[in-house]
């Protein structure tokens, strides 16, 4: 390993890192656009928060809750409290082969970290505490997160069970995504969803600003998935961008077509969500497809996201958002299609894939449904009708988003 | 002197606009507003549940003539504003006991 | 021919509209307006100083009606309105001289 | 009982605001509306094609008062609400046949 | 060449690819900025589906109609279908010489390609119907973008004849630009633009997004103007960067100057499309120019588009982004432009930029006339008068860009 | 030095600046969104502009004045007009020692140039002429900016005193910060703000585009910092990573907290302050610090903004979108923390860093204040009182941000 290698290779994990930290836009903005305008300081104050709890907290003991360094194999582990440099050559260009720094590998982790929390952050848009949401986050994300992440990422037992997921199709997209359905179940829907006449949409309230998120979004993914590589490879990093660029695209347009025989219409607020459909699905297997492959699996997720968004509505679980539609949906479906297409496919592979999915994802629901559970009981999950119905901006932040 | 209220599509604006400069009426103000009812709104779709707005958008117009204008401008605005389908809106008219020029303080037809 | 305004508080629109079609007013306009007002509004913060908006949006509701239905919706508003708190707003019934439906140019009471 | 509508400048609000607090008037109505007439409005260009905009943002208020307050109202709003150049804005009395306050159901002077 | 390099070298056309994504948000913003709110969801939409329709016909045929390996200095190749990564070295370091892989080649090539039709997307906008939109996209991208740049790019007939054309003011801009003058002429005016009384423009409903547009599209001309360098050298991406952003900055400047000099006015959108005008012209000849003959060439850009967007006007050709103005007008100057200033410039060099430039015009020109005129003698290519009042959010997609 | 290393670093330089430029877009949005909307295309309008000046002096004399290369340890020097690459060697690989080419240093040191001048531009919004704005930011942007920065980068006096300042806490962010402090005193507040009733906030007008601007501004530091560097260096640039991050999450963290203890109220534009905050003041010593130390640096950032802010009100200096407290205030702190933590700490560096602080400070307050002085004797530099009324946009542009 040289000097230069080692050099490019780290560069390209901090720029991956700049553009994860810009999916933190993305969630913001898609999800202030797809609420109404009375809620939008409350989504951006919630959006804030969350990275600066999720650094902060991954800073203290999350980065080593997640690779202990201890326990490989196992479901647990600590590596103690805190970031030290290894000394000596081990905390500069040996410590990971030259593919990046110790530094590196904090920030470009870190960033990922507050990802899960955001996906939850959507679905309870709009009638939520701030303060039980902020404790929730904090919980989830010192726990939850970090935990289920050691158990492959951080080499634990599903690593060992040779369970796959490149970027985190399930460990960052359905843990969050399990997370926000504990949430939407406690919750309940937003007042006037769900009338005695069907349901009444609450469509958001600013249409570009969801683009704008949208685009971001897959903007970050490039550096969310080719970072993933965890190296500047030139030829796995540039199949990543392949795969992740065309299952977008191929989610876009299949929302774009089965939206248009299931509803008669051109709706933007599918197409947006079936391209983060198919960026969620290829995310577990972003390395292991060709080019149709991805293709494939995008467009699968780009149809399921109508069925289910209508499917999420008809069991009366309110998502704003559609954050259970995309992440959970789509996160599970990419997990699976890792045994299905690419070059891992098998029925034992697919297995399992299965079975990794749903521990990981009952752990999190499991323990997002404690949380807010306890949470419901003592200090409340849920502001007042009154408050709801005027807005979480004035009745929690005592102000609006917008003035003439 | 008397306030005629019109409530029109807002798609019929520039021909009413025109054709009150037609018949000299010079100032009249307009408000925004949203005409609810049987009517039924545009048929919207939104993540896959569709839906009518309970309302449509629509365009208030005040105009203070004296008495004896009312007729000629109800029968413009008619002209202007009306496409015979269901929704072309109504124009009513309300008795103004004092009309005052902010700039000069005159009242009555010379404040018009 | 009468003309109610009514200025009510936003979280009270969709109980007065329903209540509205159930005694069969098919037709109403909306506008959004802010009331101004020592009832004082929301209680605000911005960088660090707070203050009180010194209005409160509200909605004022425009329904014509003939006279005899006035009694009717004014008490079916107050009903559906009402909170009891300070800030539910006011009624007030105006006559209207003439009322015309643009689509047809009928006027009085077919035009409702 | 009477009601008052002006239409001022939008830069006149905070003084016609000030002085309706001192004559005790606690409360009324604002709308933003756009005024349409000859007065022509802003000198706007966009692309390297400039145009009159046909309108002028205003501001409507209302105010609702016993007969005799009127004049002392009228005399305040247009002590405050002028400069003397074109464009000031009009005042209009309109007869309210009836008030009533939503909260408590009063109707008449008790319900200002 | 070594390893380190040839990951260095390809991580750059990763970044760049990133950045040209970027652009495709920056045209989205900046025609929803330009549009009345009532046509908003649809420029997002279609500004979405481009990027989608773009993707995969490039993934499906594209790449190899303009790459296509074979019919060196002719008038057209093709590869065949579909993408394979070539086997052995030749798929890897070897590929291109150590600049980058063959998937980098494809995704970096397949982003550029879905911008010329976002170009004509602004040009028709508010009037145009969705699904005639969208076929024209699909088949301006799979037929007339891959051919004219395999003249150049592809090593075709404009190729060997000396042509020069570094990042695509002709290949890319001038060619959407002519297909949107085609569309322009066939589509007609928007109802009240052109009326006895003169012209009435219709102002844009958001300048902040018109402005985030500008400025992202600046940001992503650093990946699509240094991206064009083929490889991370050094000297050339920075002289390129160089006089990328003073090309720019020039545009702007003397946009300002000119326009108030002509209107009287300090027109925000004059500014913008002047910078954006300065982005264009100096694309051609990025790596060419001395900083100072970028400064010329942009000011000169800065200055066209006052004159150009009312000499549209004057000829009733609405055009509500200012399209033809920044991409046709500037194009066409930055080709030309070329052969007048730095290393290439000369009378030989400056009739093969004309000549160059004509042709590929030309046939941009005619294959877009041809395409619209077909779709407005079947179904159709422009949407009522009732449907253009009413805006084309609600009449082609049952939906609304803003709610309170 | 190998041609791969040289590339790589050469590439992180030019990755960096296309994330300083897009904190211009940073600074766009947030200042948009922090004005009321009738201000909105003036803001808009100055933020171009400044990007085109800043970009067209700084090729002109800005890189020559700051740079000079002669007159080492002095108070001014200047390297000649214009740009031009070094002959040989010495303007390839050999310029920095394979760090990056002449053309990368002038456009990374040009991207930083506008910055300064930007920080004025808000806190001037909403009353200052567009004409005299536009001299001022020439006046600054040709003398101020270069010769303080000569001082320290520049090689100058500060620098042989030892005087640290790594990215700019003072040499951008305080200098701006100065002269925006220069700028409100002899702007007077906006009409209406401080009343006899008290202090009457203004709120800007969108808070999403406000929120946007800090995270594309969060974005853009990681190149800010990150860049200031000067190579690729593995560890160093992951490091600042780590403490750019840190500092900017504890940042909104403590003006979280801080603000909730002084107003009872989560106020997102006190944690969107705070955030920048902690980034300013993390400037100073990016490289120096351990992840701790910049946790406590923008932890005391965060609990500064919102007393500051209040402060500024308190003595009627009216700046809409908190510049002074920003960059001013968390400027001159975080200058200061190189001497209190971190590797450089100590009494001796902390009084160079305090001198240093009030040199540059100094020099920028009397120069800007000179300047605006002269303007406001000459042709003026507040709109007349119907004008601001009115709002800038009308009065100045003849535009409206926004239409329905
Ligand atoms: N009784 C009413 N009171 C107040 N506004 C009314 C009333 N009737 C109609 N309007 C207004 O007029 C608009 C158009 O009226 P509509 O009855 O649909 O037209 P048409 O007369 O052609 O049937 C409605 O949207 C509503 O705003
Ligand atoms: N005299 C008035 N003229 C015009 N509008 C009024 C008047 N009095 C009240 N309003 C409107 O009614 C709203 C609510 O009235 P308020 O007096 O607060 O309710 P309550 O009757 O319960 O005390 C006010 O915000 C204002 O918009
Ligand atoms: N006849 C009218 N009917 C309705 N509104 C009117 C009428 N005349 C004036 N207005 C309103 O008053 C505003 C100002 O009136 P204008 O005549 O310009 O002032 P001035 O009285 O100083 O000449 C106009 O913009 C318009 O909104």
């Amino acid at each position: 390993m040289n000097e230069a290698l080692f050099t490019a290779n780290n560069l390209w994990m901090l720029v991956a890192t700049t553009m994860v930290f810009i999916m933190h836009l993305g969630f913001a903005s898609l999800e202030a656009g797809f609420v109404q305008s009375k809620n939008t300081v409350n989504i951006l104050f919630k959006n804030s928060m969350i990275i600066s709890i999720g650094l902060l907290t991954y800073y203290m003991y999350g980065f080593n809750l997640m690779y202990p360094g201890v326990n490989e194999g196992g479901v647990f582990g600590f590596g103690g409290f805190g970031l030290s440099l290894p000394a000596g050559e081990s905390g500069d260009i040996a410590y990971a082969a030259g593919a990046y720094t110790y530094w590196t590998d904090f920030i470009f982790q870190g960033m990922f970290a507050a990802t899960a929390a955001t996906i939850v952050s959507g679905a309870v848009a709009e009638r939520m505490k701030l303060n039980a949401f902020l404790i929730f986050a904090f919980i989830f994300l010192s726990v939850v997160y970090p935990v289920t992440g050691m158990w492959k990422w951080g080499k634990g037992w599903l690593d060992a069970a040779g369970f796959y997921d490149f970027a985190g199709s399930t460990l960052v997209h359905a843990v969050g995504g399990w997370a926000a359905l504990a949430a939407v179940i406690l919750l309940g829907p937003r007042h006037g969803k769900y009338t005695e006449a069907g349901i009444r949409p609450i469509p958001g309230h600013s249409m570009p600003f969801a683009a704008l998120g949208v685009f971001l979004l897959w903007f970050g993914w490039f550096g969310f998935n080719g970072g993933s590589v965890l190296s500047a490879n030139p030829l796995t990093v540039s199949l990543v961008f392949v795969t992740t660029a065309l299952s977008g695209a191929a989610g876009a347009f299949t929302a774009f077509v089965s939206s248009w025989f299931l509803y008669k219409s051109h709706d933007l607020s599918m197409v947006l969500n079936g391209i983060l459909g198919g960026l969620v699905a290829i995310t577990a297997g972003a390395d292991q497809m060709l080019p149709m492959q991805a293709i494939l699996i995008g467009g699968v997720a780009g149809v399921l996201i109508p069925f289910s968004v209508v499917l999420f509505d008809k069991w009366k679980l309110d998502d704003p958002v559609g954050a259970t539609s995309v992440h959970l949906v789509c996160g599970v479906w990419g997990t699976l299609a890792v045994g299905i297409f690419g070059s891992l496919a098998g029925w034992q592979q697919l297995w399992i894939q299965l079975y990794g999915s749903l521990a990981v994802g009952g752990f999190s629901f499991a323990m997002a449904f404690l949380v807010f559970w306890l949470l419901k009981k003592t200090i409340g999950i849920r502001v007042s009708a009154e408050a709801e119905k005027y807005g979480l901006d004035v009745a929690e932040h005592n102000m609006r988003a917008y003035y003439r | 002197m008397k306030k005629i209220e019109a409530i029109i599509r807002l798609s019929r604006f520039e021909r009413v606009r025109d054709a009150l400069a037609a018949i000299d009426i010079r100032f009249f103000t307009m408000t925004e507003v949203k005409g609810f009812g049987l009517q039924k709104g545009e048929h919207l779709t939104y993540r896959g549940s569709s839906y009518d707005a309970d309302y449509i958008p629509r365009l208030q117009l005040e105009i203070v003539c004296p008495g004896e204008q009312v007729e000629e401008i109800v029968a413009t605005l008619i002209a202007a504003a009306r496409t015979g389908e269901v929704g072309d809106g109504k124009i009513l008219v309300v008795d103004v006991e004092q009309m005052t020029r902010i700039r000069t303080g005159e009242t009555g037809i010379e404040a018009l």
